[in-house]
């Protein structure tokens, strides 16, 4: 089981990434589990979503404790929010700034970290592809660069399920752009 | 005025039938083929004002819709009274749910007459406690999507079926069971009242008005005109209790007459929200006359007659008459002076 | 329809439930007498010939009047309608114009010459009635629907009494008075005119008749002394109205007075103005209050220039100066003189102080008795001489022509039982339909038609009839008035107003009481307007 | 078809599939998905002849839901927590109507302290009312239920509940076959009322019962609920039939065979449960679940015979009766009362159940050290604290 953990702000559609994302995964015939974690809070509040992906029944239904990857669609979020809670030490982590990762002050983190960490410019990019700063359709393109989980095909695809008309054609477009971004700059990656 | 003027005949205006007049001018219940949407063997108390007002209505109603009817009926004493296992004295589609859903269910009825493709109309009809107080939001919720019910409140201005407590539509200075005559200010508060009908209209239905089981003419033609029209409507009559009133169970009708005829119950219909047309008071009276029949209002009659009190309601009385230009100067045939 | 036990119910059930059984009172339906038929002195059923005029059905209406009164043309002028003084429409707006209604009945019975109903099967029995004035037609027409054979005979010339010598035709147009006579006689009636009869048991002797009545009525002029010269007119109004009648009025001059304050001396004045005379004076010794003269005459003939002197009587007539002295009323209301004189210039007076009877026919009967100048009747009106029954201004009583019709026909069914052997028995009345009985709210406000009224101008020298009949709208407004006290007229309010739906309606639109399901509420009888309904206690 | 899908659209398609006549609703989390989702395809014209209801309150959604079963349409309504208690009278005099009105609850907890979380405590107070309960275990399992939920309605003339977890699952995205409608056509057939309301042949619905009726009205009621035992696996059988996959019935083991623990639980939670088990089962524990999916009627008969070889016997709820033990804990009790129960809370308000929390409990409960009531992860020092507070004062 592959398990996601999307860190961000309300309505920054968090929630939706991680339903793209397990319909990306379903489309490529593997199950998959979405669903936020529930709370009260607005626009602009912390937020967070959690993603499952396994070739066999997914029964738990408890919250992404250990995640295998973390998606944190604020980069603000990583110094206020435990984002690294419970991740795998060889998991991934794909964060939405147009900064260097040296440049976040995460030297404590990557001490301890084996895994991959990945910065993507994703809300620039959604600017310059969709006009809007919404980063997380961009995102789920660098998750799948990153991660290989899914298919960049499927994650296109997702986009442009949820989102129909132009609207998916520039996500998507935005995805296309991140992908190649993380792929071209993975930062940090064990063997 | 929906109603249909009555060249002279005697009574014909004014009583149920007359040997004379055309069908179309009799009221419904003059026909010996009337519904009896309400049935003999009902265990009202003699002389329910409610009882009337209630096959009234729905006769009415039966006639307006050719028999395609449905009503809803609220928790109260009308619902207890006539239905008690295993008898009912409904001859109608009749459904009773609860004491505060009636106009909630009336909606639910319309919607599936709608579905079905049936062109069935719907009645909901409650006391004044199903409507103004417990089934209040269920009824504000039904005028203001404007559902295709007619909602009708028998107000007998109290909680009768439990033993006469008051409710919001109970006067001031009223004696009820929570109401006592105990204390400085005896019988019920002077307080705003809930007042349906101006309330009904502030939601802007198609068709608001009052009626009595005093004026059966009036009545009908109030039920004809609702049911010409769709969407929420409502219509509120005064259906003395004898029981909850203190009065004789022959003065029923006497006594609504009374209301309309000092000023108490104005007797109106609005359209949209406007008042289109008034019943003008005929012979007007001065509250006392409708006060005194009443126990309930005993106490303002003790060997120290509660002068102020009365002015007050006179007051109010007078209030009405002024909103709703209630005496017609020609008509008006007015006692007051004396 | 599969239906939940209990919690879903097959309407109309609840009629198992007998509701009847909570009541301690029950609402009966009752006639109540309405005040104008107990004030008819005919006996009028007003109400019922009402009842169907509302309907526009004249000829039921007419036939209804009639089987109390044949002469409605007649009475709807002359009569003075007791039945609208007690109207309880009174205490409503006004009240009923019955007397007008009355009189459209009857002439459009005439007009439409609908006839009374047949003679009754013959009885083989002979009554000869004296007098043909109401009190005898009246008693003439009830007799022959009982079947009795009538021969009626009169003094004068002509029949009707005091109808065609009394009351003048601007009042009564004669060829109304004949008509409605004519229609009487047509029922197969011996007539014998200018036939006096002089001793009453010597007539029924010879003509075989096996009952008499009596109706000669009151046709002398009550004289008084008025010192007067011998040049002076002095004439009594009964006979000057008399001679009018023959078309041989006598000549009065053109100042004219007239004493008394009866209906004569106003018919007396009036007549004189329509003579020619230019000043008609009525010297009456009391005042307006106290005037017995009807208010409508009275009222037409000051419109018609008839000037008043109350409290003043006539104390001599000398030439063509009449005295007549003051008077003050005492404090019993009786006319005392004052002492105070006036004089008028008058070219005839005219006496209308009231008038007697001729009983001289009953002479040589003790078994008659005769008090205050009237033979005494029993409630059959059988006088002391058996078989021999009187009726009219003979007899005490108010002395108009309503009452003697009401008098004829006690007098048929007296003489009816009479002959039959059987004892009169007056049917019970009603109990009264008292206003309190009523619920006027539910009458519909409607003032009274007024009877259209000649100008006055035309009244002045002719016989024109004065008062004008009704047109068919105004007669079917008017007839639709009556508040049916104490009858029911089918408004169906009982059948409304019934929480129980414990009252029936009828095919025959009237009501019955389904006493399974009446809880005894009694809103029935608040709600009655006309006061038909009455609760009464049930048998414990 | 097999979607990737909110469980609330999820359960939306399947209400649509079943073809609802009227739809009314007012929202409350989590229950708010579910109805938007219905009423952009009433609104559509998707759905017609169908009419969706925006009311004031769930007193009136139920009250609509009542009006329009009563009147012969197949009603839908959803609601959870404070809605279904501020409906309550109504959802009463629908089960005593005999309305089969179908109504999703998307679980939640009862204020006050007020939390939008899930867990069961709405649906205990509903389950004396005479509807029928059933929890879902997935979404998959709602959506099935949901089919058959109109089809046993209807034919008992009962009202049915599905009960299913908020947001846990009326928020989780995830794989669903949802039924064709053809099949659904096919397993559910036009709804025909056994009363109605209609003017043409008019009777008295709602009458007033008194002592000398209303005992035999509620005994029949409560052998309509006997029937509905019996018909409940029927209607699931005849479901898999039609749509090849197991849902509903009464009840349903894992990894029964030789368990001699069995934890008897209700709703999502199972899901967490059977990787705990499995995971026992690798550490050679005898242990086994069994799932209540029928709540109302209670199965007792299907309950002891599941359990009639275990020996010990947790129930893990989301509800408690305070003071006592859990709800479904006193249920199961009474249909196996010789066998040792511990009753589990877990999960009250949101509180998430994990899967390592269980792994901890059972193994307790297999070295027979679990307490017969166990409020499972508990803060213990925020509740230490403020014992001691009220230890002060009182």
């Amino acid at each position: 089981m592959f398990q996601i953990r999307i860190h961000g702000r309300g309505g920054q559609g968090v929630v939706t990434a991680a339903e793209i994302l397990s319909v990306a995964a379903f489309a490529e015939g593997r199950h998959a589990q979405a669903f936020p974690s529930f709370g009260s809070e607005r626009t602009g509040a912390p937020v967070v979503s959690y993603c499952r992906l396994d070739d066999r029944e997914i029964r738990t239904r408890e919250p992404v404790m250990v995640p295998d990857a973390i998606l944190i669609q604020d980069v603000t979020l990583i110094h206020q929010v435990d984002v690294f809670s419970g991740l795998s030490a060889t998991g991934f982590v794909l964060i939405n700034t147009s900064r260097p990762a040296a440049d976040l002050g995460l030297e404590d983190f990557l001490a301890h970290f084996a895994g991959a960490l990945a910065t993507c410019p994703a809300t620039e990019l959604a600017l310059e592809h969709l006009g809007r700063p919404l980063p997380n359709a961009a995102l789920l393109g660098g998750f799948a660069a990153l991660t290989g989980e899914v298919s960049l095909s499927a994650i296109d695809a997702a986009i442009r399920e949820r989102f129909s008309g132009a609207v998916g054609e520039k996500n998507s477009a935005a995805a296309h752009a991140a992908f190649d971004v993380v792929r071209g700059g993975v930062s940090a990656r064990p063997d | 005025m929906t109603r249909r003027p009555i060249r002279f005949y005697q009574v014909g205006s004014f009583a149920v039938g007359n040997r004379l007049l055309e069908d179309e001018e009799r009221t419904v219940q003059s026909d010996a083929k009337r519904t009896n949407s309400i049935d003999s063997g009902h265990r009202a108390c003699q002389g329910c004002g409610e009882a009337l007002g209630a096959r009234y209505a729905l006769d009415a109603a039966m006639r307006a819709t050719n028999g395609q009817l449905a009503v809803v009926n609220a928790t109260g004493c009308l619902e207890v009274f006539s239905t008690p296992y295993p008898e009912t004295s409904w001859r109608i589609a009749w459904l009773h749910s609860l004491f505060g859903n009636a106009p909630a269910v009336a909606t639910g009825v319309a919607a599936a007459m709608r579905v079905k493709g049936r062109d069935v109309r719907v009645i909901g009809q409650a006391g004044d406690g199903g409507t103004v107080d417990i089934g209040f939001g269920a009824l504000s919720g039904m005028f203001e999507r404007n559902d295709d019910v007619l909602f009708i409140c028998y107000d007998n201005e109290g909680y009768m079926n439990t033993g006469v407590q008051r409710s919001a539509a109970t006067p001031p200075a009223a004696r009820t069971a929570t109401t006592e005559v105990v204390g400085p200010h005896p019988g019920n508060v002077f307080g705003q009242g809930k007042d349906l009908p101006r309330i009904a209209m502030a939601h802007d239905v198609s068709y608001v008005a009052t009626a009595t089981v005093a004026d059966l003419h009036d009545l009908e033609a109030k039920v004809d005109k609702a049911m010409s029209l769709h969407g929420a409507r409502y219509l509120h009559i005064l259906v003395p209790c004898p029981l909850g009133w203190g009065s004789a169970s022959s003065d029923t009708i006497h006594l609504a007459r009374l209301a309309a005829e000092s000023g108490l119950f104005p007797v109106f219909e609005a359209e949209h929200g406007v008042v289109t047309s008034v019943t003008p008071i005929r012979r007007r009276v001065r509250v006392e006359e409708y006060l005194r029949r009443q126990k309930r209002y005993a106490h303002l009659f003790a060997t120290e007659p509660a002068t102020d009190v009365i002015a007050r309601l006179q007051a109010m009385a007078d209030a009405n008459v002024a909103r709703y230009h209630l005496v017609n100067d020609e008509t008006a045939n007015s006692d007051l002076e004396a | 329809m599969d239906t939940p036990f209990a919690i879903t119910l097959p309407v109309g059930t609840s009629r198992a439930n007998h509701t009847g059984s909570w009541r301690v009172e029950r609402p009966v339906y009752v006639d109540r007498l309405p005040p104008c038929n107990n004030a008819c002195p005919a006996g009028e059923n007003i109400q019922g010939w009402l009842y169907a005029a509302e309907s526009g059905d004249y000829e039921s209406a007419w036939r209804t009047l009639i089987e109390d009164n044949p002469l409605p043309a007649i009475m709807g002028r002359v009569c003075f309608h007791p039945c609208e003084t007690t109207c309880n429409r009174v205490r409503v707006d006004e009240a009923v114009g019955i007397n007008a209604v009355e009189r459209f009945l009857g002439d459009t019975a005439i007009a439409h010459g609908w006839s009374l109903p047949g003679p009754g099967a013959d009885t083989g029995t002979h009554v000869l009635v004296v007098g043909s004035g109401p009190a005898g037609l009246s008693a003439t027409y009830h007799l022959r629907r009982l079947g009795h054979r009538v021969t009626l005979v009169d003094g004068a010339a002509q029949l009707g009494g005091m109808m065609r010598y009394g009351i003048p035709a601007y009042r009564l147009p004669r060829a109304v008075l004949d008509a409605e006579i004519a229609r009487i006689i047509d029922l197969g009636v011996e007539v014998k005119l200018n036939h006096r009869v002089d001793d009453v048991e010597a007539e029924r002797v010879e003509g075989h008749f096996d009952a008499v009545f009596l109706a000669v009525g009151a046709q002398i002029g009550r004289r008084v002394s008025v010192p007067a010269g011998d040049s002076s007119r002095i004439i009594d109004a009964v006979n000057f109205l008399h001679a009018v009648a023959d078309d041989d009025p006598p000549l009065l001059g053109r100042r004219v007075v007239v004493y008394g304050g009866g209906d004569t001396a106003f018919d007396a004045a009036r007549t004189a103005k329509r003579l020619g005379a230019t000043d008609a004076v009525i010297v009456y010794r009391r005042n307006r209050e106290k005037m017995p003269a009807s208010a409508e005459e009275f009222e037409q003939a000051l419109g018609e220039g008839v000037t008043m002197r109350w409290l003043s009587t006539v104390s001599s007539f000398e030439g063509d100066r009449l005295m007549v002295e003051k008077m003050a009323l005492n404090a019993d209301g009786f006319p005392e003189p004052t002492g105070e004189f006036e004089e008028l210039d008058a070219d005839a007076l005219l006496l209308a102080l009231g008038q007697d009877t001729d009983l001289s026919l009953l002479e040589g009967h003790p078994e008659v008795t005769i008090d205050h100048g009237v033979v005494q009747v029993a409630p059959s009106m059988m006088t002391g001489l058996a078989g021999v029954f009187a009726g009219g201004d003979a007899t005490p009583a108010d002395r108009t022509a309503t009452v003697a019709v009401g008098h004829g026909k006690r007098a048929a069914r007296g003489i009816d039982d009479y002959l039959n052997g059987r004892k009169t028995i007056l049917p019970p009345k009603h109990d009264l339909a008292a206003f309190e009985n009523l619920n006027t709210w539910y009458y519909a406000d409607a003032p009274r038609t007024r009877r259209p009224e000649l100008e006055k101008v035309r009244r002045q020298g002719t016989f024109d009839e004065v008062i004008q009949g009704l047109t068919e709208e105004n007669a079917l407004f008017e007839a639709r008035r009556c508040m049916s006290c104490g009858n029911c007229f089918e408004c169906d309010n009982c059948f409304g107003v019934c929480p129980d739906n414990a009252v029936v309606k009828l095919e025959n639109n009237r009501y019955e009481f389904n006493y399974d399901f009446c809880k005894g509420c009694a809103i029935c009888v608040a709600e009655c307007p006309c006061g038909a309904i009455q609760m009464v206690p049930e048998k414990i | 078809m097999l979607a990737q899908i909110e469980g609330s659209k999820a359960i939306a398609e399947a209400v649509a599939r079943c073809r609802p006549e009227v739809v009314c609703a007012y929202p409350i989390s989590p229950q708010t998905h579910i109805i938007e989702a219905i009423g952009v395809k009433v609104k559509s014209g998707e759905l017609a002849p169908c009419e969706f209801i925006n009311v004031e309150s769930e007193f009136a959604a139920m009250s609509v839901s009542i009006g329009a079963s009563a009147a012969g349409a197949r009603a839908y309504t959803a609601t959870a927590s404070q809605g279904l208690l501020f409906m309550l009278e109504a959802v009463y005099s629908a089960a005593g109507l005999g309305l089969p009105i179908v109504m999703t609850l998307a679980n939640r907890a009862i204020g006050a302290p007020i939390n939008i979380w899930n867990d069961h405590s709405d649906a205990m107070a509903a389950r004396d009312t005479g509807w029928i309960l059933l929890f879902a275990e997935s979404n998959q399992d709602a959506v099935d239920l949901h089919v058959q939920a109109f089809k046993l309605a209807e034919t008992l003339s009962v009202p049915v509940m599905v009960c299913m977890d908020g947001f846990i699952l009326t928020h989780a995205v995830e794989g669903v076959d949802l039924p064709d409608q053809e099949n659904v056509d096919a397993f559910l057939p036009p709804y025909v009322p056994r009363q109605v309301l209609d003017p043409d042949q008019p009777v008295s619905i709602g009458a007033m019962v008194g002592p000398e009726a209303f005992e035999e009205v509620k005994y029949l009621a409560h052998l309509r609920q006997l029937d509905a035992l019996a018909l409940i696996p029927r209607i699931a059988t005849e479901f898999s039939e039609s749509f090849n996959r197991d849902a509903g019935g009464l009840v349903r083991g894992y990894r029964m065979e030789d368990a001699e623990t069995v934890v008897i639980a209700m709703g999502s939670v199972l899901g967490t449960l059977k990787d705990a088990i499995d995971l026992r089962r690798e550490a050679r524990e005898k242990i086994g679940a069994l799932g209540i999916t029928t709540f109302r009627p209670f199965p007792e008969a299907a309950v002891a015979d599941a359990l009639r070889s275990a020996t010990r016997l947790v129930v893990l709820e989301k509800a408690v009766n305070p003071g006592g033990r859990g709800v479904l804990a006193s249920d199961v009790a009474l249909s196996v009362p010789r066998s040792p129960l511990s009753s589990v809370i877990a999960g009250l308000g949101g509180r998430p159940i994990t899967r390592a929390s269980l792994e901890a409990m059972l193994a307790r409960a297999a070295s027979g050290d679990l307490p017969a009531v166990t409020f499972l992860d508990l803060d213990e020092a925020a509740v230490a604290a403020e014992r001691a507070r009220l230890a002060d004062v009182t």
